[in-house]
């Protein structure tokens, strides 16, 4: 039978290039190669894959030519057709974990082959990319090869196979929001009866099913001179131009709508409307202001009680209970109202 | 109270023409039982099937599950306020036909669920494909009310569990088990050091195949109470709820409550074991608060320092559930809550229709939408007119190679919430 | 107990009910029924039943009925929350409403109906 | 939403109607509004007095951005 094909992605460290000072290393492809932790995976891998090629590159230089570096090394994994890509293991060092999550996520994505990574649960790029690849949970430093290899070659191996990937705590990956059936070696009272001793000796126990978390964000500063400051609107109440021209969703909030209201004094029902599926619309459609008040702060701009009224304003639809997805965007358009030179945001729910 | 039970150990059903129990071997008088069903009048005709576990054979739609019990010494018998007269059961001695069960199956509603599967991968989801099974499929007399219909079945079950479990009155069990449970002030002074436990067992309770019923009383018009948990193992709690199949509890997780047997195993040892709280899961939301009031208020009132609560069904029981929860907590008593999970077929959606953080310690029965396929089998005890029109079934239900694609909801017991089973996910 | 009225796209409560209490039925589907209660909750008004009641599932059922409270003012949580969360554990069901034999149509009318019938009883204590 | 604004830097005041949700949600500050499908408005007023509630509303609004807070704090 022949062998499942694997490409691996390393950094300049596990290259033995070197250290920080190589970390600018262009991507390089070394066909045929298995370096570093390539050969504990190889020997994991048995008769049953090989690794075909590595691909290594510095992680300074994988997150300053992020474009270009992500689009060299697809063409290099395309090159040799693999049945599967391996990125890391990255442990805890940050920019390696960010790299490995970004390519292996960009050739799931692109080249429709199957990816997979490891890294360390508190490694930022575990948090960006464990939703869009499978990530192996590893120890927080490479003493932890050994372990993490155990849990990654099997996994390859399945997503190569295209078998069906278990749960989370079968197969050791981080866990990606989707939930996996699976038999646990106890039935479900005898789980509980454990769980609540635990609980009740005050011992560390883990939740089958985490509940949804919501962190916190400390308070920024407040404005100090609003005469002179650049107000931004935001509304998660689907406040768009007359006709919905980027056809937001009524309810799946999957993307955003940025809208210049240079020279827009007032909205009104001919010229807005809300696209917005979780409320009765016919308040919002006859006077959007009553969502997004525009008129109120065009008076106050003239009046001179705030500086400027920003010229895009963002719309998303959001139940104000349903928030996970925004998230995303949210952190997007924020940045580009910061890079704007706003100074402060009236956002608006209804 | 102190209750023994005798398992007798069942190897094999078999029909015969005299009832008796041999040898492990349960002989089954079919003309005798047929008489005990027809009893009702509104049942026009019964059918008897034995279905045994690797056989290529699926039940379906089943309605409940009972396991044949009998009382041999002690106050009241099986089925208190439902076949037996109302007396306090849970003392002590009953024995038990251990390894079969009585299926009850027919179509009350057009949509009715619960699919038994004796063999391939299906078996592996329900408890009952483990069980030596006496399937009884019901036909009503005509123009029957589902109402008086469900009913009949209902009732029509028990009286045939009973009479079989009466077959082991005079046999010597293989096995006996004690489970004693002391009063309040006996238990804190017997086991100074350990903490205080209950278990919480929410009730389905919302109307017509959504009942339970308690000592013969519908669940819906109770105000939550306590249990002696031995007294579920006499048949306090029975069934009256036919929909949901995957986390409905059958008469026979009653009679063998999971989270009561792994709690008297730890009883004594780790933790004291001191009474079963029933609940009810009421539509009326009024119902609910009131409910849930008062479950949190005898946490506090029996000093208790933590409790197991497990769920029934799918939807508004998860509201019960965390109010539950929350207010259990808020009275500084410890939970952790069984429950299941719909997360749709790809697993990604939001589990629960509630949530709260103060449900920190939570045990899943798995996710009721994920996919299964369950092959032809040869026999088929009920019918299949109704499988794809079940839920968790679609058009493409019926494969083209007669296979079924379904979600595990269709499976009875698939996602237990008291934790019958080893199914979780994460 | 006033004030409360119940709202139904399942014309067997409609018949059951006429005459007796409020009852404003709208032949619409089982989302646009809670749709209309969600917008009722936006309005003020309170839900004194389960907008999931029952263990048919959404867009199995087609029917639905729900008991709300007229009020105005502001809008309860609770409500909100009940009905919001409701309207989104139906996306995670396949729909499968009307694709029963008619007969079994009235299967479901009767199930909403005891359901609500239930709570109907609790109120009337 | 209202957090990511505020992790970005940029002081934010979340205008809303129910505001447990709000709260939930991580906004540091809030301004109670009408009503959902009329945060800031009510069709029951005349244009101009509708108007002028708005008006009321995003002072508060811009009242909270100029005060500084510690905590999650509501600008009733």
């Amino acid at each position: 039978m022949e062998k499942l094909r694997v490409v691996h992605y390393i950094n300049q460290f596990f290259a033995q290039i070197g250290g920080e000072e190589k970390a600018d290393y262009p991507a390089e492809l070394r066909k045929g190669e298995v370096v570093g932790p390539g050969m504990a995976l190889m020997q994991k891998f048995g008769d049953e894959a090989e690794i075909v090629g590595t691909i290594v590159c510095g992680d300074s230089y994988f997150n300053e030519n992020i474009d270009k570096a992500t689009a060299d090394i697809l063409e290099m994994v395309k090159s040799l057709s693999p049945d599967v890509f391996v990125a890391g293991p990255a442990f805890n060092a940050g920019r390696y974990g960010v790299a490995c999550g970004t390519i292996a996520a960009a050739v799931q994505e692109k080249l429709g082959i199957p990816a997979v990574t490891g890294m360390y649960v508190e490694n930022p790029g575990a948090d960006m990319f464990k939703n869009k690849v499978y990530i192996v949970s590893t120890k927080n430093s490479a003493a932890g090869m050994r372990d993490a290899v155990a849990k990654l070659a099997p996994l390859t191996l399945k997503l190569a196979k295209g078998e069906r990937i278990g749960a989370s705590v079968e197969e050791g990956y981080i866990p990606n929001g989707v939930r996996v059936n699976f038999f646990e070696k106890e039935r479900g009272s005898a789980r509980a009866v454990k769980m609540l001793i635990k609980k009740l000796a005050g011992k560390p126990f883990e939740t089958e099913f985490p509940m949804p978390v919501f962190d916190r964000v400390a308070p920024n500063p407040a404005v100090k001179d609003m005469a002179h400051a650049k107000i931004a609107l935001v509304t998660s109440g689907g406040i768009v131009p007359k006709g919905n021209p980027d056809h937001i969703e009524s309810s799946s909030a999957s993307h955003y709508g940025e809208y210049d209201i240079e020279g827009v004094m007032d909205l009104t029902a001919e010229t807005y409307e809300t696209a917005h599926g979780g409320y009765d619309p016919v308040y919002a459609n006859a006077d959007a202001d009553r969502v997004l008040p525009v008129d109120v702060l065009r008076d106050m701009e003239k009046e001179g009680k705030i500086g400027s009224l920003h010229h895009l304003y963002y719309a998303t639809v959001g139940n104000g209970t349903a928030v996970a997805s925004a998230k995303k965007f949210a952190a997007e358009f924020a940045k580009k109202l910061k890079d704007d030179g706003v100074d402060a945001v009236i956002l608006t729910s209804t | 109270m102190k209750l023994e039970i005798g398992n007798i150990f069942i190897k094999d059903i078999q029909f015969a023409s005299e009832a008796r129990i041999e040898d492990g071997v349960v002989y089954v008088d079919k003309a005798a039982l047929e008489k005990i069903v027809l009893e009702d009048e509104n049942i026009k005709s019964v059918t008897f099937d034995i279905a045994k576990p690797g056989e290529s054979v699926r039940i379906t739609p089943v309605k409940d599950v009972i396991e044949p019990r009998v009382k041999v010494e002690g106050r009241g018998g099986i089925f208190p306020g439902v076949i037996a007269k109302v007396d306090t059961v849970g003392s002590g001695k009953t024995h038990v036909l251990k390894g079969m069960a009585v299926v009850t199956a027919g179509r009350i509603v057009g949509f009715q669920e619960g699919v038994i599967d004796m063999t391939g991968p299906g078996a592996q989801y329900t408890p009952f494909s483990q069980t030596l099974n006496l399937v009884m499929v019901c036909e009503p007399v005509d123009g029957l009310k589902q109402h008086d219909y469900e009913k009949a079945v209902r009732l029509a079950g028990f009286r045939v569990a009973v009479a079989l479990g009466e077959l082991g009155r005079n046999v010597t069990p293989d096995e006996t088990k004690v489970y004693e449970t002391c009063g309040i002030k006996e238990g804190i002074e017997k086991y100074p050091d350990l903490p205080r436990v209950a278990y919480v067992q929410m009730l389905q309770s919302q109307g017509l195949l959504h009942d339970t019923y308690v000592y013969g009383v519908d669940a819906k018009q109770t105000l939550s109470t306590i249990l002696c948990p031995t007294e579920t193992m006499d048949g306090a709690i029975v069934s009256g709820n036919c929909v949901s199949a995957c986390d409905k509890n059958p008469t026979y997780v009653h009679e063998n409550n999971p989270v009561v047997e792994d709690l008297f195993a730890q009883h004594g040892k780790t933790l004291n074991f001191v009474c079963q709280i029933i609940t009810n899961e009421n539509v009326y939301l009024a119902d609910k608060q009131r409910s849930s009031d008062w479950t949190a208020k005898m946490c506090r009132m029996l000093d208790l320092d933590g409790v197991i609560v497990s769920q029934e069904g799918f939807g508004n029981p998860d509201t019960d559930l965390i109010m539950n929860c929350k207010k259990i907590e808020a009275e500084g008593v410890k939970t952790v809550i069984i429950t299941d999970e719909y997360a749709g077929r790809d697993g990604k959606s939001q589990s629960l229709a509630d949530a709260d953080a103060a449900a920190d310690a939570v045990v899943t029965g798995g996710n009721a939408n994920e996919v299964i396929i369950l092959p032809k089998l040869d026999k088929v005890i009920g019918t299949l007119d109704y499988i794809n029109k079940i839920a968790g079934a679609s058009e493409e239900t019926l494969q083209p190679d007669g296979s079924l694609k379904v979600e595990l909801q269709v499976i009875t017991g698939a996602t237990n919430e008291t934790g019958f089973l080893r199914l979780s996910a994460r | 107990m006033k004030g409360w009225y119940v709202i139904t796209n399942n014309p067997l409560v409609r018949d059951k009910l006429s005459g007796d209490v409020q009852v404003i039925y709208q032949a619409v589907s089982f989302e646009g029924l809670l749709r209309e209660v969600r917008d009722r909750v936006h309005k003020g008004n309170t839900l004194l039943s389960h907008p999931l009641s029952g263990s048919v599932k959404p867009r199995e059922t087609p029917y639905k009925s729900v008991i709300m409270m007229d009020r105005k003012g502001a809008v309860d949580e609770q409500s909100l929350a009940l009905i919001e969360n409701a309207m989104q554990a139906c996306l995670k069901f396949e729909q499968k409403a009307g694709r029963f034999r008619p007969e079994v149509d009235k299967d479901f009318q009767l199930i909403d109906w005891t359901l609500l019938e239930s709570a109907i009883s609790s109120i009337d204590r | 939403m209202v957090k990511e604004v505020e992790r970005a830097g940029l002081p934010v005041v979340h205008m809303c109607t129910v505001t447990p949700i709000s709260m939930t949600v991580g906004a540091n500050r809030i301004v109670p509004t009408i009503a959902i499908p009329h945060p800031l408005g009510n069709p029951a007023l005349d244009p101009a007095e509708e108007k002028a509630l708005r008006r009321k509303l995003v002072e508060k609004a811009l009242t909270a951005l100029q005060t500084e807070v510690e905590d999650q704090t509501i600008f009733e």
